[in-house]
């Protein structure tokens, strides 16, 4: 019952339950650009979280190697935390320039600029 | 509507019939005695190939003429492909024409960059561990292709040619990769063995390191032709669709 | 209630098999057409490798967790046949460069025919067949 | 305990079937595409549950990287929608 | 029962799983293809941390490695869609 494995078990269980609140917003929210904001908390929320927490569970269990899984679920929290935000920015970019989102915005910055 | 009907009506069929089949489909708990040969004689035992990893040893030791030939046919596919896209040396120059632009946000740009280093570095660990963890030839050839795909997707395909990878330099890597396969397979022959035997040929250990013998050579000409052989299909594939127009003489 | 979830997973892998091979020979785009085939494929390489398996609980990858002999026969005892893992690995990298053959000529049929759907395709060879052009 | 992993295989199974279906009767194929991401997902797990580590990291590359792109590639040099 | 690793794990279990079926809703509904390509993200990242938490439950090095990757590849799609939804041809 160590610290590491304190931590890394409320990480873990915190990150599932981010992730389940992420997913309930995709479901619900109205449209694209609604959905972007829920979609940030199932990927930083329910994937980074989670994945620096069984970083923190591996460096406190007792199995061979585990200084390798430790690593690896590190780096992969790492590369999630940069291209999450990347792969939304794409797609944000993509769905305002062909304007495939039906969506009534009150103002919209981005198409007045470029007039 | 239509569709989902058609959905659960497959649904349906599906439950009943595995309600059905459960009842004789065989609980399988032991392993046929081939797969045990394998998993004991991997490492250890008389006709070892030195490496703990039964998979890779499977692939390149026990059934190598087997993936060898695997290999003729990716070998061949890539080929029909370029040979189906075939230009002439003109037209080959007019393909390269063009300028490196950025298509999406600059933040993705950034980022993409960092990835490209990682996907590198992963897929170079990836094949050159393949003897010891998972992995291996095909899988980091699969992985590296993914790269030149990143840079086509953001910075356009010229940006690649204007840094010297072009579709003649990833046919000469991939060669290079073939012909390193095919010498490693040979090489036992003339020291008198049999083609593709991997010990006492190949030293099994250098420096501490457990190579596996033969395996880490294979793996890493693999690598090199799976990868090169990907980018130079999917460079060829980039090339927009009205300077091929103008090649062929389709007006549309 | 293991072996009816176990059967379940057969089944329905089994069922997906089907609906490829149905969309392989209905479908008339030949891009849908790929995409059936590629799903084909892919759920075969499944049903290779769950042959390979084995209903046990503690079951680990067939990779030597260590080198020392002592581990070995706990390993036998429990890893998955490599068998079938070996001769599915090599099919998906060969699979994916012959989905890019396949893919390169749909491509050469657009530009030749102006259409990817089989029929008009079909309807085109035939009166170039005819001598009409 | 060996029902747990079973659960999920079934689970991820029938998510494979679901999509695959979804992806061969859809009309759109740039949808296709999206769905057969999904399927190509779902079989990634199923791989990993059936300790095939070695295929996982060959499948998850190709099946939901370059066969994606390969897809898109294609779509965008011939047409988006499936004339029926 | 001693609170261990397992417990963690079986509890992180239906979590992942039923959010993995709920962006599977999310995928098969979703009006537009921005929609459902943000779903496939999501789920991806979804299932590489779920990769990891299983890795910890079977006790095994060797499984990480396909955590490392599909967090890599999901990238991917999301810049060829983005791409072709733009511009409608990628890479020229």
């Amino acid at each position: 019952m160590s610290v590491a494995f304190l931590l890394g078990a409320f990480l873990v269980v915190l990150g599932g339950i981010c992730d389940l609140f992420g997913a309930i917003g995709l479901l619900k929210f109205p449209n694209f650009y609604v959905r972007l904001h829920a979609a940030t908390v199932g990927t930083i929320g329910g994937a980074v979280v989670p994945l620096f927490g069984v970083s923190m569970l591996a460096l406190g269990a007792g199995f061979p190697h585990r200084y390798a899984v430790a690593g690896a679920s590190f780096i992969t929290g790492v590369i999630v935390l940069l291209v999450a935000p990347a792969g939304a920015t794409a797609l944000a970019y993509a769905a305002h320039r062909s304007g495939v989102v039906e969506w009534k915005p009150k103002v919209d910055h981005l198409r007045e600029a470029r007039k | 509507m239509k569709r989902l009907a058609g959905l659960i009506i497959v649904l349906l069929i599906v439950l009943t019939v595995s309600c059905y089949v459960s009842r004789m489909v065989p609980p399988q708990k032991n392993l046929h005695p081939l797969g045990e040969f394998y998993l004991q004689n991997s490492y250890f035992g008389r006709y070892s190939a030195k490496s703990p990893e039964a998979v890779t040893s499977i692939v390149w030791d026990y059934r190598g003429v087997d993936t060898l030939f695997e290999t003729a046919v990716f070998f061949l596919a890539i080929i029909g492909s370029l040979t189906l896209f075939r230009l002439n040396k003109g037209q080959a120059e007019e393909a390269k024409r063009g300028e490196p632009k950025l298509e999406l946000p600059g933040p993705v740009a950034t980022v993409t960059k960092v990835t490209v280093a990682m996907i590198l570095a992963v897929s170079a660990s990836i094949a050159l561990h393949g003897q010891l963890t998972p992995g291996g030839g095909f899988q980091g050839g699969s992985a590296l292709a993914v790269a030149p795909l990143l840079i086509i997707a953001v910075y356009t395909k010229y940006a690649l040619e204007k840094n010297g990878l072009d579709k003649t330099r990833a046919i000469i890597i991939r060669s290079i990769g073939l012909l390193g396969i095919a010498l490693t397979a040979l090489v036992p022959l003339l020291l008198g063995g049999y083609i593709m035997q991997n010990q006492p040929i190949f030293p099994a250990k250098a420096l501490g390191v457990p190579l596996g013998g033969s395996l880490v050579f294979y793996n890493f000409f693999e690598y090199l032709a799976v990868g090169a052989g990907f980018t130079a299909v999917f460079l060829l594939l980039s090339i927009p669709e009205e300077k091929f127009r103008k090649f062929l003489g389709v007006r549309r | 209630m293991i072996l009816l979830l176990w059967s379940f997973t057969l089944i329905s892998l089994l069922a997906t098999l089907v609906i490829s091979v149905y969309g392989i020979v209905a479908k008339p785009n030949l891009v849908k057409k790929l995409i059936a085939l590629t799903i084909f494929g892919d759920t075969a390489n499944v049903l290779m490798v769950l042959l390979g398996y084995r209903l046990i609980y503690p079951v680990v990858p067939p990779i030597l967790p260590s080198l020392s002999k002592t581990a070995l026969g706990e390993f036998v005892k429990t890893a998955v046949d490599p068998l079938p893992q070996a001769l599915v690995l090599t099919a998906v990298v060969i699979g994916m460069a012959v989905n890019v053959l396949i893919a390169f000529a749909i491509v050469q049929v657009h530009r030749l025919y102006g259409t990817v759907d089989a029929r008009k395709v079909g309807e085109m060879l035939a009166a170039f067949g005819r001598g009409e052009k | 305990m060996i029902a747990v992993h079973l659960a999920i295989l079934s689970i991820t199974a029938l998510i494979g079937l679901v999509f695959s279906y979804l992806a061969i009767t859809e009309r759109d194929l740039l949808k296709a595409v999206a769905y057969s991401a999904v399927q190509a997902i779902a079989y990634a797990i199923i791989f990993y549950l059936l300790m095939a580590p070695d295929i996982v990291l060959a499948y998850v590359a190709i099946a939901v990287g370059i066969y994606s792109a390969l897809l898109i590639f294609v779509i965008g040099k011939t047409g988006r929608y499936e004339v029926v | 029962m001693q609170f261990g690793i397992l417990t963690v794990v079986e509890i992180a279990f239906p979590l992942y799983l039923a959010a993995f079926v709920i962006y599977a809703l999310r995928a098969v509904r979703g009006p537009t293809v921005p929609d459902m390509i943000l779903a496939v993200d999501c789920m991806s990242f979804d299932i590489a941390a779920f990769m990891a938490i299983l890795a910890l439950y079977f006790r095994s090095t060797y499984l990480i490695g396909g955590a490392v990757t599909l967090a890599l590849w999901a990238y991917l799609l999301d810049l060829y869609v983005a791409n072709h939804l733009a511009r409608g041809e990628v890479g020229a």
